[in-house]
């Protein structure tokens, strides 16, 4: 059992809601779960090691990537991040945000029948670029975008 | 500030015929009571204590009538914050406008959250447009950007700056902008220092 | 809608993101609030204020319940935009803050000094009552602004909070009104609404209380007027204190018929 | 015990639109308190969400996620009054799990 599986029959079993699950059979033990929490790849400093350790050395940069993220930042500490993959058999999207002290943000699982879109909202230390990374039909694919980040307001 | 001077002035103030208080008749009520309530409710923090709520003769001025005083009170303010203003000894009122441009971005100073006491910033940007680069500025102020092209950089206009920066209320009495000479706030150099970012050739106020 | 719109558009389209059209930071900043706002973290608070709300608790095993926020004991919907207003039990003006804490100390028993400890958020948290308020807040959402001015008192309140408005003194000359007396006025890049006029008073109190982006938290009016004061170089207003009070009728009364749009979002 | 998640489940057509926030400090574990030690780090590392008790979305998380988070995912195959469970796990093991009805 991965270790996230575990977490995740921990949780359960404290609320309930989980074993209820399985004891009813909605959740079977078999299920495919989520991976576990990609440490390598969260302590990556920089995009190479990220890249690497995502397992996706160079990716292709495409156009059938949709970024939105703001060209300024107001705020460095709330920035939202939105993601289209267009790339059919999209299977995985990964942020990465090459000045942040580690560089990559977030990995998202896109099972069949879950559209290849997500939207979250990411902290960013510097102006940077964002990469969004895609596995596709089990290639990668990227497409970035710049995004200022202003130390605004008044010196009141 | 003169405090006798300026007493003597709000006593005619209140006593001209000529004066209407610009509210209703019971305004000057509510402003007794105002005051009471704020002394009553305000603490001393950090470098801002309960003086600052003392208004001096000027701001009772303003305050009593909506910033709009009569005329000829005006006009004897205006004089007698022009006459307090101390000109530099040596003549000399360009100072460096990379100093005054830095000084200029600073808006830190003078609140319970900033370190006590000197050096405070100039606060210009929050209010005011200057150098063209920098595109995060107030308007509560007029533009300065091209101050020195439009307008001159001879004496008179020179010696008008740093007046307009030592004590803005010598030009006009309920003036928005602080009299940043006036209260110890910027020293001799640092004024000079501002003078030179809005009239200096070589300033990016005046460039293009 | 904005960035559903602008997705759909791209994923039509052969552009990266980075094609995206330029606009100025002022609008760029505007969309993304609106964005935040349609999913904003203040709705966490709301939550946590509600249990706050239905949950006995303090010496007096009580909860908020029986407080009466002037539209009766428990009525909770629209009270916020109808404050602040005339109490009779206490004989003053409260805003919807005030009469919070108010309601912790009498019904609960906890102990003034306690409950306002902590006045504000910080780094540390949220405190309950400022939930207490975010969730009072929530209930008056798409409700129009009207502040009640029947009462004597709630009248002269309005009264002197516009003198306090007009008020200058301090080092810099400042009041109220040097920033937020007139139209189309910024600090830097920050919008200073009108408070004189419906529209920008309205501005003043639309958005308030707001989660404040930079440390996740909860921002009151009685914070935000604080903090105005220190930008004055004002010395500190007392927390809950009647020229608080006094400045939040006087905006309430100013903005009287704009509609609330709820807790809202701040840098 | 950690607030409960805020969840908009909304049936669009086919498809599901999922939206939530979460209460969570985030925190990246290079802040100092106001004593200059630094505050451990503490973030949500996996979100997993499902429908039926089939896995419909799943992420991992760095501390650079904002703090108390949003999400937005779609899914299909839903329908209105379906349940649907998300659940996050942090780096210290708490955990919080949550269901919300498809509208």
């Amino acid at each position: 059992m991965n270790p996230s599986r575990r977490q995740a029959l921990k949780a359960g079993g404290s609320l309930g809601l989980f074993s209820a699950l399985v004891a009813l059979g909605l959740v079977k033990p078999g299920d495919a779960w989520a991976e576990a929490w990609n440490k390598g790849a969260f302590d990556a400093k920089s995009t190479a090691d990220a890249l690497a350790a995502l397992g996706a050395n160079a990716p292709t940069m495409v156009g059938e990537i949709a970024i939105t993220a703001p060209d300024i930042a107001e705020n460095g500490a709330v920035v939202p991040v939105g993601a289209v993959s267009n790339l059919p058999g999209t299977t995985q999207i990964a942020y990465l945000i090459e000045k942040n002290p580690s560089t990559v943000a977030a990995v998202f699982d896109i099972p069949p029948g879950t559209l290849p879109e997500v939207q979250t909202r990411v902290k960013m230390g510097q102006t940077s670029n964002v990469m969004i990374l895609v596995k596709a039909d089990g290639k990668y694919y990227a497409a970035q975008k710049e995004v200022k980040v202003t130390v605004g307001g008044c010196g009141g | 500030m003169d405090r006798i001077n300026v007493s003597t002035l709000l006593l005619a103030v209140l006593g001209m015929p000529a004066f209407v208080v610009p509210t209703t008749a019971t305004a000057g009520d509510y402003r007794d009571q105002a005051l009471a309530m704020v002394k009553r409710d305000f603490q001393a923090k950090g470098s801002a204590g309960l003086d600052r709520l003392e208004e001096d003769g000027l701001q009772s001025v303003c305050n009593r009538t909506g910033n709009h005083p009569p005329k000829e009170i005006a006009a004897r303010l205006e004089q007698d914050q022009l006459a307090s203003i101390e000109m530099p000894a040596d003549g000399n009122l360009m100072g460096d406008w990379k100093a005054g441009e830095k000084l200029a971005q600073s808006g830190r100073g003078f609140t319970w959250t900033d370190k006590p006491g000197l050096p405070v910033g100039g606060n210009c940007y929050n209010c005011h447009r200057i150098s063209p680069s920098e595109t995060s500025f107030g308007t509560v102020g007029p533009s300065l950007y091209q101050f020195g092209k439009l307008r001159g950089k001879g004496p008179e206009v020179q010696q008008y700056v740093y007046q307009k920066i030592f004590n803005a209320k010598a030009f006009n009495v309920c003036s928005e902008m602080p009299r940043f000479g006036h209260i110890g706030a910027l020293k001799e150099a640092q004024i000079k220092d501002l003078v030179a970012l809005l009239l200096a050739d070589d300033s990016p106020v005046n460039s293009k | 809608m904005n960035i559903r719109l602008i997705l759909a558009a791209l994923a039509g389209s052969a552009l990266a993101g980075s094609a995206m059209a330029q606009t100025s930071p002022s609008e760029d900043f505007q969309k993304f609030r609106d964005v935040m706002e349609e999913d904003n973290p203040a709705e966490l608070f709301e939550a946590r204020g509600e249990e706050y709300w239905k949950t006995p608790r303090g010496p007096k095993n009580a909860s908020l319940e029986q407080c009466d926020l002037g539209l009766g004991p428990g009525v909770v919907n629209g009270a916020y935009v109808q404050m602040p207003r005339y109490f009779a039990d206490v004989d003053q003006v409260m805003d919807a803050e005030r009469r919070v804490v108010h309601c912790m100390v009498t019904l609960q028993g906890l102990a003034f000094e306690e409950v306002t400890k902590q006045p504000f958020s910080n780094d540390k948290g949220t405190p309950d009552h400022v939930s207490v308020v975010t969730y009072i807040a929530g209930q008056s959402r798409d409700m129009k602004i009207a502040p009640p001015q029947n009462h004597p008192k709630e009248r002269e309140t309005y009264e002197i909070g516009k003198e306090i408005f007009g008020f200058r003194a301090g080092p810099y000359d400042f009041s109220c009104s040097t920033c937020h007396g007139a139209d189309g006025r910024r600090i830097r890049m920050q919008d200073l609404p009108n408070l004189t006029k419906p529209e920008g008073a309205a501005k003043g109190i639309i958005g308030w209380p707001g989660y404040r982006m930079t440390g996740g938290f909860m921002l009151t009016s009685q914070w935000r007027m604080t903090d105005c004061f220190r930008q004055q170089r004002f010395p500190q207003p007392k927390y809950l204190s009647d020229t608080i009070t006094a400045i939040l009728a006087y905006q309430a009364v100013n903005a009287r018929g704009q509609v609330y749009r709820g807790p809202g979002i701040k840098r | 015990m950690a607030d409960p998640m805020k969840i908009r489940a909304t049936l669009k057509g086919d498809t599901v639109e999922v939206r939530v926030l979460m209460a969570h400090n985030m925190e990246t574990g290079a802040r100092k308190d106001s004593s200059g030690g630094l505050i451990p780090a503490h973030f949500i590392q996996t979100v997993n969400a499902t429908h039926n008790g089939k896995l419909v979305f799943a992420a991992q998380w760095g501390t650079a996620i904002a703090k108390n988070p949003f999400l937005q995912f779609k899914f299909k195959g839903g329908a209105k009054g379906d349940k649907l469970q998300l659940s996050w796990t942090d780096n210290k093991n708490d955990s919080r799990t949550d269901e919300a009805t498809i509208a």
